[in-house]
């Protein structure tokens, strides 16, 4: 691992090598590692990746109003799509709503966005969470936002591929229902993951590192990726290649 | 048409307690000089619906006790982290939260849309949001083609909607671009309330490249002219956000006596001094 | 991006014989140039929708035998009166139609757009159409609050959307201004196939005037520059119907002869010279 | 009756009569006397008479695409409509689809358009065909493209208010469900009618003459709504006002 690699630089190419030959991937609001990683892939496609970021003014894909987003995932347009979670369990469940018991939740998220809803219909939805703690990953969450599995007799064509978080990255099963440990980011280890997850997973008999990107993908990342990132975050961009902008 | 045109004091007044109010996100259109006009006149008991999440425009609204109900995807200031007034109600038990999904939500406003009493959803099924919600059902293909339970979401009839353009005309005509949600809220609330940035000198209908992005007249009720109407939040395409005073908000509004401090300086105060 | 362009002459190969084809009616954007590719091609069994109705597109392509089926709420040339080949298609018995009404098209239509398998539509019970869709039924309000039977519309979900617009741009984006319904088409389809009256140098989503107006490329499977591409119908904001050719055209497709004389000249012959 | 009066200014002036005090009213393509109408009313109105021309692209006004008009009607915006009918029978029935045992038409019709739709949502649809024969006026449709009334358990919020042809104003009583002579146009009498009407209707024991449009209503026709009428259906404006508009 190159001394100076940022950790963000590490996730955006760990979540970038997940969306290689897809054809269009869409970024909610206010995710910088994860629009930069569907940024990254579009440069490494050769234009055949289409990326439609909604926080975007300059990138502004849809002209249909809030609506489009859910009606274009529901057409088969939609490959690959994050969320996020207050808590996450084992089963992939994902809780955007609060802690205790719903309605009267001990601390509030700000609440389900359209997460019931493209779980079931991105083919490829990446979990992503940088803190990566019992208190996030627990063995049940407390509100189920979104269904991490189904059972047969429901319509689903979207669920989860893998948890990312700040740690390591987790591959999801569906026909197992959990997860399993995929790779360790350098600088952690398979127990330091054990201790802090809440929930039970499933362990390769070797561990291996996350894969840190080679210099071109790092070249790429740093001069256009960059560029293309700071138009939707540019104080994210400035902190995490700013050294790279001023070279 | 004269009657049309009125103040942002008036939209207030006229929008009633208990009022079903829909309200666009703070990326999108918000009447926030009308939202402090309905602090300042006390309203009671509103029912927002966020379209399908709301920011600060909420969070204000929520604090100083105007809101009895709130249903929305979400409560979110984005970068700006935790809506303090929001998560203050939550915690105190004071707010009714109707939890939804974003598609629902517009997925609802569509039936009331085109008049039909519920609209089927794709998804959904397992979260417990449907467990919590008696203005959803689910259903199955009549067809029989599509497997796996339908959700059924109920129509959304605001008695109000409530945004804030960059553009209006002589007639009413409202100029809101991409952010079409705004439109679906205009066809399915009983009354249209707008302010607008700029009044344009002609029609947004003749223009074949505003009329795309236009709410005719026809759906607005009432028109406030309104400079800066969205601020402290921006206004797409226009202006953004106002930093400085967003990150003021927040520090106040952490604490209830800092949020009424607020309140009177920039709610009340400027209504006394008029 | 590359590939998105082709030729009119490509598209008209790409809408394979049976295909299930959504166009516009005459006022709003007819691909006429691609409809007489089609011909030329000699397609074979298609299935029109018209969205909501079909004019002289309609019956040119019924008349050259392009057609097995027909749905759509009308055909209808204006005030140029009944559309001669469909009328004659239609008394041989030669032509299956599948009458509908303009609401439960876009229904339909918008049940695609979401990924749901029907709509439910007011109105229509009592009509005769109803009984004989079978892609039609009824219900009701799951939460028993709006009264009578509701239709319930299966989902449309065209193989191919062929239009022509105004404008588009080197990333497939095109500008179809007011004319949503074709929106709705693109979003439906399972491709859609445009031609455009001229390129448009720039990003059309980059224009908030434009974007308004503009079907994404997202959407967008092909592409042929073609100015004039709507003639002899017109094309919104641009021009007019050519009106002298389109009554040589009633007057000659009268007769099997005389349509088959007015396909030589225009269809086979422009094919043939080249 | 002037001398001068043409016979669409009387019809104009007619249909004009039963839209004064609406709030909102929409007319559709083709149809240049029901749009003259609208427009005559509007101009009575003082303003408050919104008239929604959807075949003029001068005066478009809707801007979310086919669809617009029948969302519009269901949310009770839409006060009154036009339709027509290729057959119309006593029970206001239309037919838009054929003559003949349906699929199976000896004679095609265009197709129903929004009529089944819009019949049972406008509250005060005019019907409007100038051809009085027993050839339109018929006992029974032979496909009911439209109902004109509607059982109890169907949701029905518009419907049949008046038929105007080129001899006769007929009422549409919903209660009886069958049409009343409500009056003749100048020139015409009620026999006349009798022998030119397919179905069967109520007649008063004095038939009413239509009333000529007075001079006030006469000017504005043919002056400031002439103008109007010209920017959608100028072949149409020139030949009725053509006249006026040289005076």
């Amino acid at each position: 691992m190159s001394a100076d690699l940022a950790p963000e630089e590490l996730l955006i190419a760990t979540v970038a090598g997940m969306l290689d030959g897809l054809r269009h991937v869409a970024v909610g609001a206010q995710s910088p590692i994860p629009g930069s990683a569907a940024l990254l892939a579009r440069a490494r496609s050769g234009g055949s990746l289409r990326v439609s970021m909604l926080g975007s003014e300059t990138h502004s894909p849809f002209t249909d109003g809030g609506r489009e987003l859910f009606d274009c995932a529901a057409q088969g347009r939609i490959d690959a799509f994050f969320l996020g979670g207050g808590q996450i369990d084992g089963q992939a469940n994902i809780n955007l709503v609060g802690i205790g018991d719903y309605p009267n939740t001990k601390v509030r998220f700000p609440g389900s966005f359209g997460s019931a809803y493209l779980y079931l219909l991105v083919p490829r939805v990446i979990l992503f969470r940088e803190e990566h703690t019992a208190r996030v990953l627990v063995p049940k969450v407390d509100f189920i936002s979104a269904p991490g599995v189904s059972d047969d007799d429901v319509l689903r064509t979207g669920g989860p591929h893998a948890l990312v978080t700040g740690r390591c990255v987790f591959a999801f099963n569906a026909d197992k229902r959990r997860f399993a440990l995929a790779s360790v980011h350098p600088g952690h280890d398979a127990d330091e993951i054990r201790e802090h997850t809440g929930f039970d997973y499933d362990v390769p008999d070797v561990v291996p590192e996350t894969q840190t990107p080679n210099a071109a993908t790092l070249e790429l990342l740093r001069g256009r990726v960059a560029d293309e990132v700071a138009e939707t975050y540019p104080a994210f961009a400035a902190r995490v290649f700013g050294a790279a902008d001023a070279a | 048409m004269s009657e049309l045109f009125t103040s942002v004091e008036d939209l207030a007044e006229r929008i009633p307690d208990g009022a079903k109010v829909a309200m666009a996100p703070d990326y999108s259109g918000c009447s926030m000089v009308t939202a402090r006009a309905l602090i300042a006149r006390g309203a009671r008991n509103l029912h927002l619906i966020g379209v399908p999440s709301v920011g600060f425009q909420g969070d204000m609204l929520i604090g100083a006790g105007c809101v009895e109900t709130l249903e929305t995807a979400a409560v979110t200031l984005d970068e700006y982290g935790p809506a303090p007034r929001f998560m203050a109600a939550a915690k105190a038990g004071t707010l009714k939260i109707i939890d939804g999904t974003c598609p629902a939500i517009h997925a609802g406003l569509q039936a009331a849309e085109k008049g039909i009493p519920y609209m089927p959803v794709r998804g959904i099924v397992g979260s417990d949001l449907l467990t919590h919600r008696d203005d959803w059902t689910t259903g199955t293909d009549p067809f029989g083609e599509q497997g796996g339970p339908l959700v059924l979401v109920k129509a959304i009839r605001p008695d109000v909607t409530l945004i804030h353009a960059p553009l209006a005309d002589r007639n009413g005509n409202v100029w809101i671009g991409v952010r079409r949600e705004m439109m679906v809220m205009a066809h399915a609330a009983r009354e249209t309330f707008v302010t607008a940035e700029e009044i344009y000198d002609g029609d947004l209908l003749a223009d074949e490249r505003l009329a795309p992005g236009t709410i005719p007249g026809l759906y607005v009720s009432a028109l406030a002219e309104a400079a800066n109407g969205a601020w402290p939040v921006g206004l797409f395409g226009r202006y953004g956000p106002d930093d400085a005073h967003l990150r003021d908000y927040l520090d106040r509004a952490r604490t209830d006596e800092g949020f009424a401090g607020w309140l009177d300086e920039f709610v009340y105060a400027p209504k006394a001094a008029e």
